[in-house]
């Protein structure tokens, strides 16, 4: 094996399948274009060629239609988005289109359409480019949505997206792009709808979302070294929901944190909370907390996007709190930034 | 501009006969029948426009992948001709178009060429352009056809979808079925263009305007313009005038709403019907009356035994609400 | 006092806005026309003209933007969709433009908006005309939103939400529009984000959103006559949310069932429940139970409609699940039914 | 077409060259610092474009309630010349026109025209049309002006917008900064018709077109447009050449990226620089060296100053994330 970055993966995922399935093509605003969406496709249109790794114009309502039409009569869509936000755009395919395609023709068409979205914190970027909006798709029947946060996870699961009969929709948090670790080069699917534990403990259940498993790494180094144990489970699969793998955990743990990187009120994190809550009714020795962005807009300043995003500080806290431990002073600890580019296993 | 540039053959008016009194007669049956109770799912009649769904379809002899709105019925039945699945999926049975889930706004029959209508204007419409691409990417020899109203034309994604397809130089051919009203507002208190075809021309379609109110033009139309299409590497918009019958949505009229006027309805659009037109062509063709009659009679018992398989077939049982929502292998 | 339906409540509410305050108009497909959305607009052209009462093209995303103009120039708009599913269309300028224009503008400007959408089961409507999307709206900061039960509550938050510098989305079932009580005749305020007890009782708290709190009060007296006491909050707010009006009713009664007439996966139940959770931890006697539309798309026949959709039917039975009583035969009972309209109370 | 038909006054040419200098320096005060680290918001420069705002926002003498695209800068510049609180909003301080929140893709001085810029493409076109709407009604006398991009033209929106400011007789004045590209993606390569302004004319806008690259081309231009606009009350379309000099977002060049070639650009473009031609001109009008160097150490030094109280303004606290979500009376 060698090492493979989180957009390699992406790379590697999306050229393997376009090379064993002619059906596969990717398109979108700027996809075969210099700047390659973060690296994710370079190369993609020199290998395959136009037909089949293409720009488009910024008509993402139309561009989403399209690649309906192309999933149902033969091909195999990626669409990719290199913010979540243009991808509101699309939402009236998304919602009233694509995932009720298969339900409205009963049963009788597939639609093996993926749509990649970026998400995740840049440089000042404010209100209009730093969603992630997760539960506005989970909230949807019909629509599969995926939220890898390793690159072996990211390339296991996009080959499983891209060959899935249904539309699935991909949040790839963009400070995971530079992620590295080992990736076995062959091609190979790790099946949608099944979580993983990043990192078995005992004392208290993370539920990271995408970036937020970093930060809840960090934050599981910094509490093991006063003696706690945490537990870090990666839904990966937001919809359909490995349910069980979470709710296993925490009621070993008894204690849940959710770390999410969207706004906490109606996001996934409410829907996590309501099922844990449920499932593990009198097994809890504390409330299930939610952690995710301020209420707010996001802002631009640095000192105040400080505030708004939450990180591993903000974990730490969390179970420090959970756990009635004295808050410890992080002075010395080493948190990430994204001015150095990430380089974590995971 | 009419385009039934010389006569056609015989057969061709008879088979455009009868794809027209199918698709009138399967609605009088729906409007028959429809206190029943039975079909319970919201109409949108096709009723006097059908001429537009037929002539097109009926030019493409089935090779067709039909996107349609929720005034759905004409489209549907003109390119499949299949009363079976039609009167099933209205009565909600398993053997509909979507085992009853779909209903008259959702009709699909996609191994027939009839994809899914859609009941969210305009959004079926780049939908057939990401079809064309898959026909000509797979080479399937299949055209992309998409009927809307007047109205989608108000909405964004229609004319980013004609750019799209001529962009990417994709025969699609776009059909409006102008019947100048979104439900009761009129084109001119929507849309400042003066032709619709005008403003599309820019995008890079061909454009055809057809106020004959004639299935034998707008056939004759649309071989022309689909031939071209495929010639030429470009898309192709289809206006063609044409007058709903009866109300927006249901099975009434609504002449008191007063948003237009009956007499002048009268006068200008169903004093010269398109299928009572057609009839009389098949005189002019040497088809007796009796030969005729006979024709109506064969098309009225097929009605008549598609919805008596509809009303016997089975009602979906509670389980098959959770099937289906994703794909299932065969 | 009079009784009033709550079409009528909404037309009165906005003729009486509109006599006061001259800024105030409303517009949106269909408006003005003969079928004048349910009724809501019936009259208003005529006394306000077609400047203050206008129909617009099938341009949702355009016409949104443009509420959101006139709203910051100093107007006050209200853009009507008689669908829900057709302001998909204008999530773009909802989620990106509107929520965060006062944010970004450091709070200078104000957003007086009323953006109404029309939810509820129809005859058969399907997968298209079906949705309620709570969540997608009270998930994004700088929204209001309201989903009204009562007509005296519609009158009296509408006329709220018009004079509110925020904007708002008012959720309205069509089921209600028929509903008729005593409604004052003068204009007043009910002021946004606080909740009612539309029925006290003492063994489970039903939250209802919207048309359920009818069912629900259809429940509580099935109930009822078998000893048990359920007691009814509608938050009618969404957001912001009257949260300790739910949790206190529910640390009162130890039980709680959250009705809600739109998916349940990522639906406000969702939301309420991880409040619920939190701060009732430990006064729980049964795990939050949560009823929602069946996670599929709408069906359109009649039959699996009636599995899709909940009802008060639904409500007694996870009252009796949760109690432990035997299922009651319900069979003399008398649902309601849309084909006959509605006139309760509430 | 350039549309400089006579000599505008002294007066105005020395307005419009200062407007342009001082757009032109505060960016290149932008390009010099932005390396420190101090200016952290994401920068779409105007450089080599200011010419388009200048003109228009000139044009209208204040009276102009603008909405600009992330490219925001110059129309900030033009229609406010407050360096004051762009560079605070720039530092992220709460003397900002977002007090920081906004950043260089949110300029917001509602007070002074420029109601606020945007970063989601098209998303500011149909807030104009409202705008312009609430300015008839309340008889304000303002105009609404939007800038945008030759990309937002891609997007169905805009034609809705346009269609609706004509539907409703708005005076909007859409201008569209066409330098031929988004992001690094030609025109030709996102949009069939051959000339925008002959696809917008059917819907029902004045069209104009100018490839002078020539402020005081574009100045009077925008002058006959408004009036015509207003006069007629339909909206109008300004499609105005125009070329960006440096990367799409970001300080540096682009001319490794292999989409667009650097002789051409300076041979087309920068070498008929509109502030250079500006500066030209104020000799012809018998401006001397010495006057022009005081006019632009004057503009300079404003720009120093504002730098100055911009970093020396206080940085918002904590407690601000949560204000201003909603609109709090005063
Ligand atoms: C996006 C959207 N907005 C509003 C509606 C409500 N609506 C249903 S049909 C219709 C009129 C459409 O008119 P047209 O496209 O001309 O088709 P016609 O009904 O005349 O066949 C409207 C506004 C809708 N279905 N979708
Ligand atoms: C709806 C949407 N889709 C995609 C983007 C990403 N994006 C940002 S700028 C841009 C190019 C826009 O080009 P143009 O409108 O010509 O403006 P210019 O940058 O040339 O000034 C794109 C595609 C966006 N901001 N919004
Ligand atoms: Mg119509
Ligand atoms: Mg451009």
């Amino acid at each position: 094996m060698r090492k493979l970055d989180y957009a390699g993966a992406i790379r590697e995922a999306t050229t393997q399948e376009m090379e064993r399935d002619s059906r596969v093509f990717v398109y979108g605003i700027g996809v075969p274009t210099w700047s390659s969406i973060f690296g994710t496709t370079k190369g993609i249109p020199e290998k395959f060629g136009k037909e089949r790794c293409f720009d488009t114009p910024i008509s993402e309502d139309a561009m989403t239609g399209f690649g309906l039409g192309a999933a149902i009569r033969g091909l195999r869509p990626i669409h990719v988005h290199i913010r979540v936000d243009f991808m509101i755009l699309a939402t009236n395919q998304l919602i009233n289109m694509v995932s009720n395609y298969t339900y409205s023709t009963g049963g009788k068409l597939k639609v093996p359409l993926v749509v990649r979205a970026v998400i995740g914190r840049g440089w000042g970027q404010g209100a209009q480019h730093s969603k992630a909006l997760f539960s506005n798709f989970t909230h949807i029947p019909g629509l599969k949505v995926i939220a890898p946060t390793t690159p072996s996870d990211m390339k296991g699961m996009m080959i499983a997206a891209i060959r899935d009969d249904n539309p699935v929709i991909c949040f790839e948090h963009r400070w995971l792009y530079w992620a590295e670790e080992d990736v076995p080069e062959e091609p190979y699917e790790i099946p949608l709808g099944v979580g993983r534990i990043l990192r078995p403990g005992k004392d208290v259940t993370v539920v990271g979302l995408s970036w937020m498993n970093v930060e809840a790494r960090l934050a599981a180094d910094i509490l093991a070294k006063r003696g706690v144990s945490v537990e870090i489970v990666d839904p990966r699969t937001l919809a359909p929901l490995d349910e069980n793998l979470i709710v296993e955990s925490v009621k070993r743990t008894g204690r849940c944190i959710i770390a999410d990187c969207d706004w906490v009120d109606s996001g996934f994190s409410a829907e996590l909370s309501a099922r844990i809550n449920e499932k593990c009714f009198g097994k809890l020795k504390a409330p299930v907390k939610r952690i995710g962005f301020a209420q707010t807009p996001a802002p631009t300043v640095r000192e105040l996007e400080n505030e708004f995003y939450p990180n591993a500080k903000t974990i730490v806290h969390a179970v420090e709190d959970m756990l009635g431990l004295e808050a410890a002073n992080l002075d010395g600890e080493d948190f990430f930034s994204h001015e150095r580019r990430f380089r974590g296993p995971f | 501009m009419s385009f039934a540039r010389e006569p056609l053959p015989k057969a061709t008016t008879i088979k455009l006969f009868k794809s027209l009194f199918l698709a009138r007669r399967s609605e009088e049956y729906i409007v028959k029948h429809y206190a029943e109770n039975l079909m319970r799912t919201p109409m949108h009649m096709s009723m006097g426009q059908e001429f537009v769904c037929v002539g097109v379809c009926s030019a493409l002899e089935g090779k067709a992948d039909v996107f349609a709105s929720y005034r759905s019925h004409a489209a549907f039945l003109a390119q499949t001709h299949d009363t079976d699945r039609f009167f099933s999926e209205l009565y909600g049975r398993t053997s509909g178009t979507g085992e009853g889930k779909g209903g008259s706004m959702h009709l699909a029959a996609p191994d027939q060429g009839h994809i899914l209508s859609s009941g969210v204007v305009a959004t079926q419409i780049p939908v057939a352009v990401g079809a064309a691409f898959a026909n000509r990417q797979l080479k399937t020899g299949r055209t992309s056809v998409v009927f809307f109203g007047d109205g989608a034309a108000d909405a964004g994604v229609f004319w980013e979808s004609i750019n799209a397809a001529a962009l990417f130089k994709l025969p699609v051919i776009f059909v409006c079925e102008d019947n100048g009203y979104a439900v009761d507002t009129p084109r001119e208190a929507r849309q400042v263009s003066k032709s619709l075809s005008d403003a599309v021309k820019p995008f890079g379609a061909d454009t055809y305007e057809d106020d004959s109110g004639d299935v034998e033009s707008v056939y004759s139309l649309a071989k022309e313009a689909v031939a071209k299409a495929h010639r030429d590497r470009r898309p192709a918009f289809l206006n063609v005038k044409c007058c709903r019958y009866l109300e927006h949505v249901g099975i009434g009229t609504d002449w008191n709403w007063g948003y237009r006027d009956q007499a002048t309805v009268e006068r200008e659009w169903i004093d010269r019907d398109a299928l009572k037109v057609q009839r009389a062509r098949l005189a002019k063709h040497q088809v007796t009356e009796s030969a005729i009659a006979a024709m109506e009679d064969e098309i009225d018992k097929a009605i008549q035994a598609s919805v008596k398989r509809a009303s016997q077939a089975p009602i979906p049982t509670p389980d098959r609400l959770h099937a289906g929502v994703f794909y299932e292998k065969a």
